[in-house]
């Protein structure tokens, strides 16, 4: 059942993962400043945030709890295993077997459920404001989230992604209506939950208006590197996951090493193409109050309602 | 004929007369409530010897047919010297205190003493007498006796009671006895003048043969005359204030025995009508009347303040229940209407003893001002908790034995009734329950009783009932089936 | 005789031993150390080895029994079967746990005396044992107000609150409102046979309208039991005003065998199921969800906010309910078996993990005397055992993997995805918003326990007297971990699980999905391609990853840290006040489903020296539906009172009146 | 002696005889729903009580039943001599002579009245055509006259009038049971006598009482037990 082939890839993947992750955040944050036409940082930036962040010390608030220390690692790991879900090389995925898009939604919320409560461990206003905004981000985005995926479900009758991009790139060539309206209601859900504007500015410290970084606030050293790490991490696995859906062409199908191969420039092309529209995106709109964030997201979820209706009523 | 009347009727009927003549002199004296206690312990003993020689050897005629006992009358017969009894031994205390507090007086306690056993041979007369006219008459006598205990306060709310109870209670009676001759008019074409004519076992012999209109008619004067002692709406209004402003083991007695016996009486009548007519005409009407009965009642027990007059309603209600199972009729529905008959007369006047020693130690009736009884006498408390708990029906006690039989059996024959028992039970249930809990449970600044409660009486009764909703004994199931089979 | 040969009399006999151990409690009411230390771990055993036969029962062959009790006419009827097997496990093993922390919580005074507390608590778990075993209608009635009676005491234990004697009151009038809907339920299923076994009732066949009639009086009994909107007002109230092992008692178990009744009768006796009950089923279960999790979202009491989230749960179990009629009334069994799998799992999580929360909060409540969330806060120093026990209910109640929660959940969305092949039009349009709603109710149901579980637990203590809270005994720490292990283990093999419903299964939906399992590894519910999920597989690789990343850290770097005060974007002099209070957690969600609370604010004026803002969330459905009920049956009271203004002559007319009527009646 | 003499005689008119009396005592109870004074009120009931006791004692006389002849007396002692007598003496204690307003006025009552006849009458004629006795009208008036008084207790508002009418309901199935059947068995007639002597002795008692505690025995005073709405 679980072929050697498989395996290696699988690790592959992830290992591609964990070590792109940065790059992409780095592309995404270069772009932005070239839109702004300010002088962009190197792409490389991340990777030397971190390092240094590694290298530093970690100072904990007193009343930080052994929750609040163990949450980072538990982050890492968690996104980490939900990018080894996500195909993005080939379909031929031992852990798609394990996990399916149900359980990948699972992981993102697992990962959201401790970042949250590592913000609340150590009881300052900013930690728990940041906590709620993001569980209020959350109750709405995964819902969307899982309807985007259910349209693909429903399209492929399978709820295992490798299946889902098996039949959106390998059958052949049919439009599916639903999935544009998926579509929409997958940006504006990946912009949400990676903290971006509109929703989001994670280049600001404002203390009324940022989310994610609310949260992070306490943590410092190791600790803040490897939720940084987990963030960026968490922004490819997104991006994997739109690719998978909307633009699965190039992936590998069933364990053919030579298409493993030639996935990966046209992976990095579709990266570097989706970090562009990104830092269009938010360069296009105008950060919204995080009161408006829940009509934004509840648009994203009734799209994704809508797409499967659509489905329903007009592709089957 | 001339047969010589057997010992155990002799027994059954002269020891209360006995009681009645001998308390009437001594009824003052400290002893009497032993007397009392005494008396009718010794009609029980009859009763039960009764009940084992009917067991024994089927329906027995006695005193050239003047007295006819058969399974149906003497299960009632041994219930109400049963209940009797116990009612004795709570009022031993409980009378004790109602003089200390001078409430009563010597020549008070003596009619009391008097009545009360005048009373249970009236009672047993009815049930016991085979003859429609007796019946009447011994009806009748019940009907003075207690108006004499409701009355036996002297104060002005008990003197009206009686004075509504006497007058509605007796014009109705009037009416049972034009009944009474209209069916003596019809038995004539059939048995012939004379003093057997009105013997129940004669008329039912020849049932078929009576004239259907003039016995439909005679049926509705029974109806209503009985009807009125059962307190059927509308027919019930005495019932609530008698019942509230006698001494609460009147109280008891009344609403545990007396309205049986009356329901007894109209039974008997139905027997022979269902008999004569082709048409269920009595079935209809007892289950209209036992329908009405049941919601009204539910409805009034909301808007009570004085925790007898509660009961009071609820003892209405499930009249209404049992003759609505009568007017069902079949052999489930008419079991279930004799086992709730038993159920309630246990219970209620389990509850009506409770009720007596919680009033007495708040000093009032009025529920507002009872509270907290599980703190001071818990014993009171708990005794007046599960009575209540038993009394609305919720297993393990018996009353919900009978009240599953009548309720699914009325789902499944008369579908249109169910959705009024339904309401009516919810009701009742969130009135009783909502204005008992209070009294229970809470806290309270009241004081202990001066003499001990009397809690065997109580506690007996609830148990007899918590087991007969467990575990019925065979001779026991066999009775209530062989009854059930006689009124059919 | 050997152990399981005989399960249904083993059973009976662990149903006695409780009532003996009730009883024995009574026999020293005022000695807590007496049941404490010897009835309670007693009846924790009970429950075990309720457990193990139940376990062992469930592949048995049907049993049935008839004791000598009872109507004359209707003796007990004893019935074990795999569903009952199956409910009677989740009993035992939760009431195991249950009692077990019982023996430490008990200990303090409770109103009453502890005897009789013990005595009401074990005629709980014998009348809910019997309920499940229970195979005439008269056994089953008995035994279900048994529970509704025993329960009652329990929530009125502390009867010196009006508050708690006003839970109590409305609990034990909607519960018996809902008994009496239940009987004429089996009234009807008889079907004029006046024979009310349950084996009479399979084989009466009914006509349909009577089929009907007996759903729809089986859903508004077992519902009102079950806690399903608009029936669930008693719910919120009783679960708090009860000790915390009663209320895990009541949330845990007590509501499943509303499930338990509702299954047996629209499943086992009714003879066949229409489609469009499985629609009533599911739209009920879906708006008491949502209604239950947005609720829970802003209360501000624990235990409330777990009641809340109790009928949240209920009406999960009541969707998949729902769609396991809807696939039956279209006969599709295998699918059918894959939603009644899902519904039955998903009790059994609930029956664990909210137990036990509830018990953690019963921890809590001894440690610092508190329940209100905005005087709590940072227990996780004070209390770890209680903390980390209650991390894993949080976890498993939020639905993420790899708890049980989760699988429970996944295989209903599975079930829902199957939806669209259902031949009617209008019921696959249901299926996207159907699935939506139950995605949004368990995003929610994460939002509510991060509020829970980091105002209870994290930040810094909002009192000072929280700094001497102590951490759970010993047998309470047991009683817990026993609890949270469970959910573990159910969360790692669900496969296992499934196979221990397949029986179940088998009996009421004619098929099972066990076979389709790949190995007992995956969960592959129809076909593996399909869909299918190892959470297994899924932990240990998560644990590894998790493993290298801090092995990876430690190696390359140094581990130094230390401690300073909290950072706070450099705030000076930021206190726990200024935490997120448990209002002000939920205060997104209250603007969101603002259409939902009946919402009373309390503003402070503008020149207030001391400023207190308040505000209520109350329930429309009270407003809108109980009082005014309750008001026009007052008022109707009011119109009947008219028979009865005292005046004699008027009763005599009445009484007149009748007989004239009668007599021109029978003209 | 004389009885042989007028034997023929009383056969031949006897049942015109008994129809005439029972339209006596119809009247009668007419006259008693209209009367307001007490006294006269009594004295009417006396009256019927003759009246019935005529009836009894023909029909005794022609069907020549013994125990017919004892109930004749009994109906003489009680409710001719003893129960007036009783009732002269109560209100001569209790100093009421009148009994002002009916609630219903008094021709309205006379329209209700002769309602009722018409019912009683209806209602009593398939049942007369079976009866074999010689006194088949008589039923109709029986129920008719049970009515009547039914009324008056129901139109008056004071204590002793509504007794009265109470006793004059009695008085109607008396004759019920004489007219319509011949007579009752003993035990039944002694039971029925017994009854109504008791009860009218209770309820001279509890005028007494009722008197002392509210100083009259208007009725009306008696409504403090009832619901409030």
């Amino acid at each position: 059942m679980i072929s050697a082939s498989g395996l290696a890839a699988q690790f592959t993947e992830l290992v591609l993962a964990m070590l792109l992750a940065p790059l992409l955040t780095g592309w995404v944050n270069q772009c932005r400043a070239w839109l702004q036409s300010r002088s962009a940082p190197p792409i490389l930036q991340p990777y030397y945030v971190l390092a240094k962040l590694f290298r530093k010390d970690v100072v904990l608030a007193h009343n930080a709890s052994p929750l609040f220390r163990v949450a980072p690692y538990l982050i890492l790991g968690v996104i980490a295993l939900a990018a080894a879900v996500v195909p993005t090389l080939g379909t031929d995925l031992p852990m798609n077997a394990a996990a399916d898009a149900i359980a990948l939604v699972g992981l993102l919320a697992m990962a959201r459920l401790f970042i949250a409560l590592a913000a609340m461990d150590v009881g300052t206003a900013f930690g728990s404001l940041g906590a709620r905004r993001e569980m209020l981000v959350g109750f709405l985005a995964e819902p969307a989230l899982l309807m985007v995926l259910f349209t693909a479900s429903l399209i492929s009758n399978s709820t295992s992604l490798a299946t889902i991009v098996e039949t959106l790139a390998h059958k052949e060539l049919v439009i599916y209506p639903s999935m544009a309206f998926a579509g929409v209601a997958f940006t504006m859900v990946s912009l949400a939950e990676n903290a971006r504007i509109p929703v989001d500015n994670p280049a600001t410290h404002l203390e009324l208006t940022m989310i994610h970084e609310a949260m992070l606030l306490e943590y410092s050293g190791r600790h803040l590197a490897l939720m940084e790490w987990a963030a960026s991490l968490k922004l490819f696995v997104y991006s994997g996951i739109g690719l998978a859906l909307f633009f699965p062409w190039g992936v590998a199908g069933g364990g053919d090493a030579l298409g493993i191969v030639l996935a990966l420039p046209v992976l990095i092309l579709k990266l570097a193409i989706g970090g562009v529209l990104l830092a269009l995106i938010e360069m296009l709109s105008a950060k919204m109050r995080i009161f408006r964030a829940p009509e934004f997201l509840g648009i994203a979820f009734l799209l994704g309602v809508l797409s499967m209706l659509l489905h329903v009523l007009l592709e089957r | 004929m001339g047969a010589p009347v057997s010992l155990e009727m002799l027994c059954l009927l002269g020891s209360p007369l006995l009681g009645g003549a001998v308390l009437a002199l001594f009824g003052h004296r400290r002893y009497a409530a032993e007397l009392n206690v005494a008396f009718s312990a010794f009609t029980l003993l009859a009763a039960a010897s009764l009940v084992v020689r009917i067991v024994a050897d089927g329906p027995l005629t006695d005193w050239n047919e003047q007295f006819f006992v058969d399974s149906l009358n003497v299960f009632l017969v041994a219930l109400t010297a049963f209940v009797a009894t116990t009612t004795a031994l709570f009022s031993r205390p409980y009378m004790r205190i109602e003089r200390d507090h001078g409430r009563v007086t010597d020549a008070g306690m003596r009619l009391y003493h008097c009545m009360y056993q005048l009373f249970t041979f009236a009672m047993l007369l009815v049930l016991t007498t085979n003859n429609l006219g007796v019946m009447w008459v011994a009806m009748e006598a019940a009907t003075f006796t207690t108006v004499m205990l409701v009355a036996l306060y002297r104060t002005h709310a008990s003197l009206e009671a009686a004075w509504k109870y006497f007058i509605l209670c007796g014009v109705g009676i009037a009416q049972a006895l034009m009944g009474t001759i209209l069916v003596y008019f019809a038995a004539e074409k059939a048995l012939g003048a004379g003093a057997g004519t009105l013997l129940w076992t004669h008329l039912d012999a020849v049932k078929d043969q009576l004239e259907p209109t003039v016995l439909s008619i005679a049926f509705v004067f029974l109806l209503i005359g009985y009807g009125t002692k059962v307190g059927l709406v509308p027919l019930h209004n005495w019932l609530p204030d008698a019942h509230a402003e006698g001494p609460t083991p009147v109280s008891a007695v009344l609403s545990g025995l007396l309205l049986n016996v009356a329901l007894y009486a109209l039974v008997r009548c139905k027997v022979i009508t269902d008999g004569a007519l082709e048409r269920p005409f009595a079935s209809a009407l007892l289950m209209g009347f036992g329908l009405a009965s049941v919601a009204v009642a539910a409805l009034f027990l909301s808007r009570q303040r004085d925790i007898k007059r509660m009961f009071a309603y609820s003892s209405i209600e499930h009249m209404g229940l049992i003759t609505f199972a009568f007017g069902m009729g079949g052999p489930v529905a008419s079991f279930a209407g004799l086992l709730h008959m038993t159920m309630h007369s246990l219970t209620k006047s389990a509850i009506f003893f409770a009720v007596g020693h919680a009033s007495q130690k708040a000093g009032t009736q009025v529920m507002d001002e009872i509270r907290g009884l599980i703190r001071v006498n818990p014993t009171v408390g708990w005794g007046l908790m599960l009575g209540t708990v038993a009394i609305l029906g919720m297993p393990p006690f018996g009353v919900f034995a009978s009240e599953f039989l009548i309720l699914t059996t009325a789902i499944a024959q008369h579908p249109w009734a169910t959705p009024i028992l339904l309401l009516s039970l919810g009701i009742a249930f969130a009135s009783i329950f909502g204005k008992v809990q209070p009294m229970v449970f809470g806290e309270t600044t009241a004081r202990r009783l001066p003499h001990p409660p009397a809690l065997i009486p109580v506690f007996t009764h609830l148990a007899l009932v918590l087991v007969l909703g467990l575990y019925m004994p065979r001779y026991l199931a066999d009775w209530y089936r062989m009854a059930a089979k006689l009124i059919g | 005789m050997t152990p399981f040969a005989e399960p249904l009399q083993d059973v009976l006999a662990i149903a006695c031993a409780w009532l003996a151990l009730g009883v024995l409690g009574i026999a020293r009411p005022a000695s807590a150390a007496w049941s404490t230390r010897v009835l309670y771990p007693a009846g924790a055993i009970a429950g075990l080895l309720l457990a193990a036969t139940a376990l062992a029962a469930i592949f048995g062959q049907p049993q049935s029994l008839v004791l000598p009790l009872g109507l004359p006419d209707l003796p007990f009827h004893l019935r074990l079967d795999a569903l009952s097997a199956f409910f009677l496990l989740l009993l035992g093993a939760t009431a195991a746990g249950i009692s077990l922390f019982g023996c430490g919580y008990f200990r303090h005074d409770q109103g009453s005396a502890p005897g009789l507390v013990c005595l009401y608590y074990h005629v709980f778990l014998a009348s809910m044992a019997l309920v499940m075993v229970a195979d005439d209608a008269y056994a089953f009635m008995v035994a279900w107000e048994t529970m509704a009676l025993s329960s009652y005491f329990l929530v009125t234990s502390n009867h010196a609150h009006a508050e708690i004697r006003r839970a109590g009151y409305l609990y034990l009038l909607i519960a018996h409102i809902g008994a009496i809907a239940i009987l004429l339920c089996f009234g009807a299923l008889q079907g004029g046979s006046g024979n009310y076994t349950f084996d009479a009732m399979r084989e009466a066949h009914l006509a349909g309208p009577w089929g009907t009639v007996a759903f729809l009086l089986a859903l508004a009994g077992f519902g009102a039991k079950a806690g399903l909107v608009p029936m669930h007002v008693w719910l919120p109230e009783a679960h708090p005003a009860a000790p915390s092992p009663v209320s895990a008692l009541m949330s845990g178990v007590m509501l499943k065998t509303a499930i338990y009744g509702l299954l047996r009768v629209t499943l086992d006796l009714i003879g066949f199921q229409l489609w469009w009950w499985g629609v009533v089923a599911l739209a009920l279960g879906l708006g008491t969800a949502l209604y239950g999790i947005v609720f829970a979202a802003v209360q501000s009491d624990m235990k409330r906010l777990l009641a809340w989230s109790s009928i949240e749960n209920i009406g999960l179990i009541f969707a998949g309910f729902g769609l396991t009629l809807l696939f039956r009334g279209f006969d599709m069994r295998a699918l059918a078996a894959l939603a009644l799998t899902a519904t039955l799992f998903h009790c059994l999580n609930h029956a664990l993990y909210k137990s036990l929360l509830f018990l953690c909060t019963g921890a809590v409540m001894h440690a610092t005397s508190e329940r209100s969330l905005g005087r709590l806060g940072g227990l996780i120093h004070r209390m770890p055992w209680v903390a980390w026990c209650a991390l894993v209910g949080t976890i498993a109640i939020a639905g993420l993997p790899p708890s049980n929660g989760f699988a429970s959940e996944w295989l209903l969305l599975q079930a829902f995805l199957f939806t669209p092949g259902l031949p009617q039009g209008y019921l696959n349009m249901l299926v996207p918003v159907a699935a939506a709603v139950v995605a949004l109710t368990a995003a929610l149901a994460g939002y509510v326990m991060v509020k829970f579980y980091g105002v209870v637990f994290l930040g810094q203590p909002r009192e000072a007297k929280l700094a001497e809270a102590h951490d759970a005994g010993l047998w309470e720490r047991t009683g817990l971990v026993w609890l949270a292990a469970a959910c573990v283990l159910l969360g790692l093999a669900p496969a296992t699980v499934i196979g221990l419903l397949d029986p179940v299964t088998r009996v009421l939906a004619g098929d099972g999905i066990a076979s389709l399992a790949k190995g007992w590894l995956f969960l592959a519910p129809i076909q593996p391609a399909r869909a299918s999920y190892s959470p297994l597989l899924v932990f240990a690789v998560g644990a590894v990853l998790v493993a290298l990343v801090w092995l990876m850290v430690r190696a390359f770097y140094h581990g130094r840290w230390r401690r300073a005060l909290p950072w706070a974007c450099g705030f000076p002099q930021t206190n726990a006040r200024m935490q997120d209070t448990a209002e002000g957690f939920g205060q997104p969600v209250r603007q969101v489903f603002e259409p939902f609370f009946r919402i009373r604010t309390e503003a402070p004026a503008p020149g207030d020296a001391h400023p207190r803002y308040r505000e209520t969330h109350e329930d429309h459905l009270w407003y809108g539906l109980y009082l005014p009920v309750a008001r026009g049956v007052g008022w109707f009271t009011g119109l009947v009172t008219v028979l009865q203004r005292g005046r004699i002559s008027v009763y005599l007319l009445y009484s007149f009146a009748t007989l004239l009527v009668l007599l021109l009646f029978v003209r | 002696m004389l009885a042989l003499h007028f034997a023929p005689l009383l056969a031949k008119y006897g049942p015109q005889l008994i129809n005439l009396l029972a339209a006596g005592l119809l009247l009668l109870s007419f006259a008693m729903l209209t009367q307001r004074r007490i006294l006269s009120l009594i004295n009417l009931f006396a009256m019927q009580g003759f009246v019935l006791f005529l009836s009894t004692a023909l029909v005794a006389w022609l069907t020549w039943q013994p125990h017919l002849f004892v109930s004749a007396a009994l109906t003489l002692a009680l409710k001719v001599i003893a129960l007036p007598w009783i009732l002269h003496r109560l209100i001569r204690r209790l100093n009421v002579k009148w009994d002002v307003e009916t609630l219903l006025n008094i021709p309205s009552t006379m329209l209700v009245g002769i309602v009722l006849v018409i019912l009683a009458f209806n209602l009593a004629l398939p049942i007369s055509n079976l009866a074999g006795t010689v006194t088949r009208a008589t039923l109709g008036i029986a129920l008719a006259s049970v009515l009547l008084s039914f009324l008056m207790m129901i139109t008056r508002s004071k204590a002793v009038p509504q007794v009265i009418g109470f006793l004059a309901m009695e008085n109607g199935l008396f004759f019920a049971a004489t007219g319509a059947v011949y007579g009752m068995p003993m035990v039944i007639e002694f039971g029925v006598a017994l009854d109504v002597l008791v009860g009218a002795l209770i309820l001279g008692i509890f005028l007494f009482e009722i008197r002392e505690r509210f100083d009259t025995v208007d009725t009306r005073h008696l409504e403090r037990l009832k619901e409030e709405r």
